[in-house]
């Protein structure tokens, strides 16, 4: 994989994760999500790492994908989730968020650039360390959602972004050896197993309450 | 006389009357129900008998008993003997007097009266005890066991003082209740004081070594003071009067007979009496001689101002204890001379002892008189008065004893001052007979049933008895002098002085201006305007103790209220938790982030 | 082996006890009984049996390690069985009238679960060979005494056992801290170990001062050291027993026995007196003897005048501890079992007072001597002992405390003494006139709160043989008290010790 | 003879999985089928003890490319007997709650896998000497006892559940991202390869920064404990009790591992982490005096106990080595303490509720007479909670004390002293609720003796902890503070 196209699958995927973050049409949001995991797994392959990208293709983007539209769809008896986020949107509250996850930002940001100073890191990782920036977008984009929304849905959606963001860095920091192999997949079938669950008591909530959110006053 | 059997007869003494107090009980328990039994049977009244063997048979010895207390020592001595066996044989003939005089309460307990057969049951009980009280004080040496007996004695008296349950009865009582625990008090201070810096623990011990201890006036005055409440020095004087015409008469014979003479034991035991004492204690002595006239003229002028008989026998004995205060006072201001003093002093008391109580139960002898002829009556109740007074019988031979150690002292001023106080004796003895006289008429008049058996009989053997205390005293070991007879006129003077005096008065006023003197001057003298004037500062300081409550509350209160205002603050505080479980993502970020700086910026 | 064995035994005698009540039912009365008694007497045995053994020159004594360089040391000393000794007798005392006198209340089973529980805490204050052991069963009390302060569940006796709780475990936890510096500083000192604390050096006088005051101020709330006395008059609200309990033996004892432990036994009598904390202590004494004597004077209730006599009686051996020598030790250490025998007399009476007639408040009192003579009779034996009067115990005490007073040239405390039992007199003189002088229903006056006739004499004899019994102790420890194993002769022998190499 | 080791101590960690699957299939019973069955995993862990007391066990995991390391010292193995106990307790008394609470609930019987899971989670969790193990038993862990806590399925539950389990899986990504700082920056996961290369840089030190954050989120201090209590509020009472006693250490655990391996002398941060444990301390404290559900209070009671675990990051840092050995005791034997007196407060509190049928605190009235052997728990329990003697909560505090006092470090003092205050307000606040006699009469159902006598031997045990603390102490010891 040559560094342009890193650059062009980083970019890829920060804008998937805006769309899938920022559309309050769940639906969509959803399907970006399916791309964007798409795209991450391809990203895998592009790395060299056939296994992850089959891995994520499959727990990724098509279970997780598959349980997110399912929180969405029509089976069993329970009622239909809305299929647009509601919520009234944050007051005040917002730049705090932003503030939040900006300084995140540059706290990672900061120390990417002591590592990148102390001259530890392999230096035929050029693809990989390009990817780190894009990959911080993403998982400060994630985590500004995490902390802004208040749909579960919504949150379960950047809760895998940001997983997904984490697992970049991960990949472009240490390089995809065995033991990243071995974290991302964990981590992997950790998002699965928590977005199935989320998905599944998010329907059984608002089965019970008519509430998508953490919030018990707060309606859809 | 082995020692076995002194111990037996010392232990005998004490115990027996705590015998016959639990007996009282027990007794009362093997009653059958409904049948009223009266306590003061012939049994009760032998307590004292086995104290007056003990005086009269004891040899001088000392029994130590170890497990006592702090350790007790028991002894019989000359003055102790002396003092033992005026001290029994008063009690031995009031109680057996008693038996006559709670006649009349038998009747009424018997008739179904509770309150009486209860108060004669409280007599029977607190009789004894208060005479073990004062056998112990006597004989004790360890300072324990004095101040047992003395405070025994204290305390169980109060229940005879207040056996009527009158009114006067309760406020004669409470003055001597008050007096008696400050006087407690100040004992306790200067005996705890004394035997902390001596490290003794013997009465001879402390009047040994006080005399040289550093602070051992200011002892010496707690002492004298603590004491004087008992010997009624002059202004600690104010129970006297009012507890003694209250009390029944036998109890008013052994409380200004035999129990007062307890302050005058304690002066003699505790002060450094012959001892080369600190210059110091020439000045307490000072004060005692002084305070002590003070009390024996004051006294008397005050006496002749009352109405009822016992009042009068009660400054009286103020007055003679006031003389016996300035004795002891010479003691201490010329120790050489208290070796000579000491026999008349303990002659005086004993003298004073028996002739006091004779002439107490005189009182209870005028109130229902016997079936004697009147002239018989009369010279049987003058002739205590007369020996009180000096002029015959134990009295003349007291006077000269003290008289003539006075003179060998070369302190005729003193005797001068004690002959004064003697015109003083006299004229009150004139009044208590002009009382009595008087009280003895109306009883006639009003027709009382004389009463039969015990009273008189030891009325009578007591008069006798203390008539002749110089004839059966050298027995004891106590060998008093009579006068040379050109002495007669220099002890007889103030006694013709007063008996004119009284005259004099008597003719003067017919009674009328003395009675008005009675009104203004009540028994007690100094006790009511101390006593309004302490309830007036109550009701003064009333006010302020309330608003002291009520700071104190209202402080309580403040804090209640701080604290639930506390309490609700937190609980505001504690709603803000739904804001931290909202924000709980943006926390942890700000978490790391500030963690990181810390980290960061600590070292570097 | 028995060296070991007879500590532990003591100790575990009121711990079994304690759990086999809470096992037992409730309904389970004899057996509760028999089993309360059983053990009281055993404890007595084994307790007279260890006096009888150290007076030999044996040794007692067990410990282990609960961490490095600190161990849980039981060992039964002269001082601390003189205390095992009080606490195991009354405790023999307090069962039996326990017994009666929660006869037909409920909750019985926990009642004297926690009251075993109670004494061998107290036990174990009295054996625990070193301040560790000592703040464990002392906190122990604190715990196992709070369901008998809030044993009737009302509101009142809530409050009352909430306020106890906010001052001792207060007081705990500073008497903890206290502890913990003087372990950072000296390390674990045993009981007895003076000498450690004396070498140090004079840069070090200002820390163990402090350390000395903090130790106070924990060990003061128990000992109802004036002014953090403020829970001792509520916590009468408590039944009789826990009261007597509370005042007599465990809880106001527990306080000034961890004094007497900590001036003796930890600083020694020099090392206090030489840094000046004896004046001090002897202050703070004086000061809660009058003030709360003055308080006394002013309760119209019954116990609470007690409460505060209390006090006041108390800071009398907190006085003789503060007074430098071996009399004002005496006094402390042997004034420490009179007011025992004294207060818990005092209190049975009241208690039987409350029961018999529903008296709770002193001009009820009128003419109850005539009803109950021989509650009376002990309840002015406990009264006038507290007066000071010979030949009651009481005297004896302040005989020690005054003399001590001018051995350690401090004679103004006489002033105290005196003044003090001027207040003792005017506040319990009273009481006993209405005893015995005033005319009351049994002389046909008025009529008594609430008449029962609880037993064949003149109340149950489950209520009346304790308050017997405490009061004849009481007048013979006095009158008898140069016999050996009477409280003072102990409390000499444990002077002795103290300041005779 | 240490192959054998090895192979047992694998055994006793596996073991949970195939018992719990076993239970899944056929719910046990009878109490005592549970205690026989699981009893021989805490035995083989005794007999472990002694041979990790000479040096620690340890090995490698070959998985493919993978190696994964592990270690069992002292310290391990004591937590190890520690969660296996405690398990067995809440597995013995999970049977006994099912008879007596949940007759006919059918969901039941999922528990036991997830116990099975949460035992295996927490046992890798404290041998792994690997940030990839670790990581691997954390989100085990978490997912496990989400699921444990799902069970009820009532809509709080749910809600509650939710929150746990989205903030359990950021947690775990912010710790991941901290991981992954850490990998690219000194290229390895394993423990002691860490301890032997890394340096104290910028990099390093944000790296721990971000991972702190995740496992502070996950170990509920204070201000991330937001999610802990509406948790507890609707689960089981099993389930609580394990929840309560162990999982939220294991975040602690890792922790205070990897700060002591990476940044022992970072003060300022140290003191900021002390910080937050005061603030729990209080706060905790003072949410659980001001509640008025019984379970609420047991519950912001962990919140306020949690905190003194956090005292020893600043009593580690930069102090003398006889200051950091004490609170290095302190701090386990308060964890352990804690564990048992928490367990047994949960179940004795989860008795009462079960008797009374009432979770107020006002409803309590009476019980002292109906109830005595449930309340005396809850006290017994609460003794340790408070730090009175003799527990294993005064022990440890008394060391923590002498620590803060030896080190100067006096705000703890103030921490531990109004700590304990308010323990002992809110304990006894539902005692006194206890005492009150006269209120109206409730209907108390009767419970399986198991069900009492469970809670008792943990409370009792938690209380003779304080008075053996040397024999577990002698052994950290020996381990040595690394």
């Amino acid at each position: 994989m040559t560094v342009s196209l890193a650059w062009a699958l980083g970019g890829l995927l920060v804008i998937l994760a805006c769309c899938c973050l920022l559309d309050r049409q769940l639906r969509r949001a959803c399907l970006a999500f399916i791309v964007f995991a798409l795209v991450m797994s391809f990203t895998w392959w592009q790395l060299g790492v056939p296994w992850l990208a089959a891995a994520e293709a499959l727990l990724g983007s098509l279970l997780t994908g598959a349980a997110l539209l399912h929180a969405l769809g029509r089976a069993g008896d329970v009622p239909r989730l809305p299929q647009r986020d509601a919520t009234p949107p944050r007051g005040t509250e917002a730049p705090a968020h932003w503030l939040a996850a900006l300084a995140w930002l540059v706290l990672a940001g900061l120390a990417l650039a002591a590592l990148l100073r102390s001259g530890r890191l392999p230096l035929d990782g050029d693809v990989e360390l390009s990817l780190v920036p894009f990959a911080l977008l993403v998982m400060v984009l994630g985590l500004w959602a995490f902390a802004h929304h208040r749909h579960l849905l919504r949150r379960l959606l950047a809760f895998n972004i940001l997983g997904s963001g984490v697992f970049l860095l991960l990949a472009g920091l240490a390089g995809p050896g065995p033991e990243v192999q071995g974290l991302i997949l964990v981590g992997l079938a950790v998002a699965l197993v928590g977005s199935v669950l989320g998905v599944l008591l998010l329907r059984r909530l608002y089965a019970l309450e008519e509430s998508v959110t953490l919030e018990p006053g707060a309606g859809p | 006389m082995s020692q076995e059997i002194f111990a037996v007869l010392m232990i005998a003494a004490l115990l027996w009357p705590l015998v016959l107090v639990l007996r009282q009980p027990l007794m009362t328990a093997l009653t059958a129900r409904g049948e009223v039994r009266f306590p003061l049977d012939s049994l009760w009244a032998t307590a004292p008998l086995p104290a007056l063997l003990l005086a009269l048979l004891g040899a001088d010895g000392s029994l130590s008993l170890s497990a006592w207390l702090l350790g007790g020592v028991w002894v019989l001595d000359e003055p102790r003997r002396v003092l033992l066996a005026f001290t029994a044989l008063l009690w031995l003939l009031s109680g057996w007097y008693a038996r006559g005089y709670l006649a009349g309460e038998r009747d009424r307990a018997n008739a179904g009266n509770g309150a009486a057969a209860s108060r004669l049951a409280r007599f029977a009980l607190l009789w004894p005890l208060t005479l073990s009280g004062n056998l112990l004080l006597l004989v004790a040496e360890d300072i324990a066991s004095f101040y047992l007996g003395f405070a025994v004695m204290t305390f169980a008296a109060y229940g005879l003082v207040i056996h009527s349950g009158t009114r006067d009865a309760l406020i004669g009582g409470r003055a001597y209740l008050i007096m008696a625990v400050l006087g407690e008090g100040l004992i306790l201070g200067g005996l705890l004081w004394s035997v902390g810096a001596l490290g003794t623990l013997t009465l001879s011990g402390l009047r040994e070594g006080l005399g040289n201890l550093e602070h051992g006036v200011w002892i010496g005055v707690l002492l004298w003071l603590g004491f004087g409440v008992k010997a009624g020095v002059a202004g600690l004087h104010i129970w006297l009067p009012l507890a003694h015409p209250v009390a029944p008469t036998p109890a008013s014979a052994v409380l200004s007979g035999a129990m007062i003479k307890a302050g005058l034991v304690g002066w003699m035991a505790t002060l450094p009496l012959g001892e080369s004492a600190a210059s110091a204690f020439a000045d307490l002595g000072r004060a005692m001689l002084v305070v002590g006239l003070v009390g024996a003229i004051g006294a008397a002028l005050l006496g002749v101002c009352q109405r009822h008989p016992k009042a009068v026998l009660a400054y009286s004995s103020v007055s003679q204890l006031g003389m016996l205060a300035a004795l002891v006072g010479t003691g201490l201001l010329a120790p050489a001379m208290w070796p000579a003093l000491a026999p008349a002093v303990v002659l005086f008391a004993a003298h004073h002892g028996l002739t006091k109580g004779v002439l107490f139960l005189g009182v209870g002898i005028g109130e229902h008189p016997p079936r004697l002829p009147a002239w018989l009556l009369a010279l049987l109740l003058t002739l205590p008065a007369l020996s009180l007074a000096g002029v015959l019988g134990s009295g003349l031979a007291t006077k000269w004893a003290f008289k003539a150690a006075l003179y060998e002292g070369d302190h005729s001023a003193l005797v001068t001052w004690l002959s004064l106080a003697a015109v003083g004796t006299t004229l009150l003895m004139a009044r208590t007979l002009w009382c009595q006289w008087q009280g003895e008429g109306q009883a006639r008049r009003d027709g009382l049933v004389p009463l039969a058996a015990p009273m008189p009989l030891a009325w009578l053997l007591l008069v006798v008895s203390a008539l002749t205390l110089p004839l059966w005293l050298p027995a004891l070991g106590l060998a008093p002098a009579w006068p040379p007879r050109e002495e007669l006129f220099g002890l007889w003077w103030p006694v013709l002085l007063g008996v004119a005096l009284a005259l004099l008065v008597g003719w003067l006023t017919r009674g009328r201006p003395l009675r008005m003197a009675g009104r203004r001057l009540p028994a007690g003298d100094l006790w009511w305007p101390l006593s309004r004037g302490l309830s007036r500062l109550w009701v003064a300081t009333g006010p302020w103790l309330v608003r002291l409550a009520a700071a104190k509350t209202a402080w309580v209160a403040w804090w209640v209220a701080l604290e639930e205002a506390g309490i609700s603050a937190l609980d505001a505080l504690g709603e803000r938790e739904t804001w931290l479980r909202r924000h709980a993502a943006v926390l942890m970020m700000l978490v790391a982030v500030g963690l990181a700086l810390a980290l960061l910026f600590s070292t570097a | 082996m028995s060296g070991a064995f007879f500590p532990i035994a003591t100790l575990s005698t009121s711990l079994v006890a304690a759990a086999i009540i809470f096992l037992l039912p409730e309904g389970a009365l004899r057996a509760r009984t028999v089993l309360n008694l059983a053990a009281a007497v055993l404890k007595i045995g084994l307790v007279a049996w260890m006096v009888r053994g150290l007076s030999q020159g044996q040794t007692y004594a067990v410990e282990f390690p609960v961490l490095e360089g600190l161990a849980f040391v039981l060992r039964a000393d002269a001082l601390g069985i003189m205390f095992a000794g009080l606490s195991s007798l009354l405790w023999l005392f307090t069962t039996i009238y326990a017994i009666g006198y929660l006869e037909d209340s409920p909750n019985r089973r926990r009642f004297f679960g926690f009251f075993s529980l109670c004494v061998a805490s107290t036990l174990g204050i009295s054996l625990a060979g070193n301040l560790f052991t000592f703040l464990i069963f002392y906190e122990l009390l604190t715990l196992s005494t709070y369901p008998l302060v809030a044993h009737r569940g009302t509101p009142k006796a809530l409050a009352a056992a909430t306020l106890y709780l906010r001052f001792t475990l207060t007081a705990g936890l500073v008497l903890m801290i206290g502890m913990v510096a003087l372990h950072t500083l000296a390390g674990d000192i045993r009981f007895g170990q003076r000498e450690i604390l004396a070498e140090f050096g004079p840069e070090q006088r200002g820390t163990l001062i402090a350390i000395f005051w903090v130790l106070i101020a924990g060990f003061g709330v128990k000992a109802g050291l004036v002014p953090l006395h403020g829970w001792l008059p509520r916590a009468m609200v408590a039944p009789a027993p826990v009261s007597a309990l509370l005042h007599a033996v465990a809880v106001v004892k527990a306080g000034a026995f961890g004094i007497v432990r900590l001036v003796y036994d930890v600083y020694g009598a020099e090392l206090s007196q030489a840094l000046g904390l004896l004046t001090g202590l002897a202050v703070v004494a004086s000061v809660t003897i009058l003030y709360a004597s003055l308080r006394a004077l002013a309760q119209v209730e019954l116990k609470r005048r007690l409460a505060f006599s209390t006090v006041s009686q108390v800071s009398y051996v907190i006085l003789g501890i503060g007074l430098f020598g071996p009399l004002g030790t005496i006094a402390a250490l042997s004034h420490l079992l009179h007011q025992g025998l004294m207060k818990i007399t005092l209190f049975f009476c009241a208690g039987n007072y409350a029961e018999e007639l529903g008296i709770h408040r002193i001009d009820e009192l009128d003419g109850a001597g005539r009803r109950m003579p021989l509650t009376s009779l002990a309840f002015s034996v406990g009264a006038l002992g507290m007066i000071g009067l010979p030949p009651l115990v009481g005297f004896l005490s302040k005989w020690y405390l005054g003399t001590g007073a001018v051995q350690a040239g401090m004679p103004w405390v006489i002033a105290v003494l005196v003044v003090s039992s001027l207040l003792n007199a005017a506040y319990f003189l009273p009481v006993l006139y209405r005893l015995w002088f005033c005319p009351g229903p049994d002389h046909g006056v008025g009529k008594w709160p609430e008449e029962r006739h609880l037993g064949r004499f003149e109340t149950s004899s489950w209520l009346l043989l304790p308050a017997l019994a405490t009061a004849l102790f009481s007048v013979m420890a006095g009158l008898l008290a140069g016999l050996p194993f009477t409280p003072l002769e102990w409390a000499t022998r444990v002077a002795n010790l103290e300041y005779l190499p | 003879m240490n192959s054998a080791a090895s192979l047992l101590l694998w055994l006793a960690l596996v073991a949970p999985l195939p018992l719990g699957l076993l239970a899944w299939l056929k719910p046990p019973r009878r109490m005592r089928a549970v205690v026989l069955a699981a009893s021989a995993l805490p035995l083989a862990t005794l007999w472990l003890l002694p041979r990790v007391g000479e040096g620690a066990l340890q090995g490698s995991l070959a998985l493919g490319g993978l190696s994964l390391h592990w270690r069992l010292d002292a310290l391990a193995a004591l937590l190890l007997l520690l969660t296996q106990l405690v398990l067995l307790a809440s597995a013995a008394y999970a049977v006994g709650h099912r008879r007596a609470a949940l007759s006919g609930d059918v969901s039941h019987a999922r528990f036991w896998p997830l116990l099975g899971g949460l035992a295996f989670a927490l046992g890798l969790i404290w041998v792994a000497a690997d940030l990839l193990l670790l990581y691997a038993g954390l989100e085990l862990m978490g997912l496990c006892a989400v699921g444990m806590m799902l069970l009820p399925g009532k809509a709080e539950a749910i809600r509650a559940g939710l929150r746990y389990l989205i903030y359990a899986l950021v947690g775990s990504l912010a710790w991941l991202l901290g991981v992954a700082l850490l990998l690219g920056a000194w290229g390895t996961l394993e423990l002691a390869g860490l301890a032997a290369v890394a340096e104290p840089d910028a990099t390093t030190r944000i790296g721990m920064a971000l991972l702190a954050g995740g496992l502070l989120l996950k170990a509920a201090i204070f201000p991330l404990h937001g999610w802990l209590v509406p948790v507890h509020a609707s689960a089981w009472t099993p389930v609580s009790a394990v929840h309560g006693a162990l999982v939220v250490k294991a975040s602690f655990f890792i922790l205070i591992t990897l700060w002591r391996l990476l940044l022992p002398e970072a003060i300022t941060a140290a003191w900021v982490l002390g910080m937050l444990g005061a603030s729990a301390v209080l706060w905790g404290g003072l949410k659980a005096w001001r509640a008025d559900s019984l379970k609420q209070v047991v519950a912001w009671s962990t919140v306020g106990q949690l905190g003194y675990l956090m005292l020893l990051f600043p009593l580690l840092a930069g102090t003398a080595a006889s200051v950091a050995a004490m609170a290095w005791q302190a701090t386990w034997l308060q964890l352990a303490g804690h564990a048992l007196a928490k367990a047994a407060m949960f179940m004795a509190a989860g008795n009462l509720m079960l008797s009374t049928g009432a979770s107020r605190l006002v409803d309590l009235a009476g019980t002292s007479r109906r109830l005595p052997l449930s309340l005396m728990t809850f006290g017994i329990a609460a003794v340790t909670l408070m730090g009175l003697p003799p527990s294993a909560g005064f022990t440890a505090k008394w060391l923590l004390l002498q620590a803060s006092l030896e080190s100067g470090q006096w705000p703890w003092v103030a921490v531990l002293v109004l700590g304990t205050l308010l323990t002992a307000a809110y304990v006894f606040r539902v005692l006194r609720c206890s005492f009150v006699e006269q209120a109206p009469r409730h209907e108390f159902h009767p419970l399986p003796r198991g069900m009492d006598l469970i809670p008792l031997l943990l409370a009792l045990a938690a209380v003779g902890l304080g008075l053996v603390a040397e024999w577990p102490l002698a052994m950290l010891r020996q381990g040595g503070v690394s």
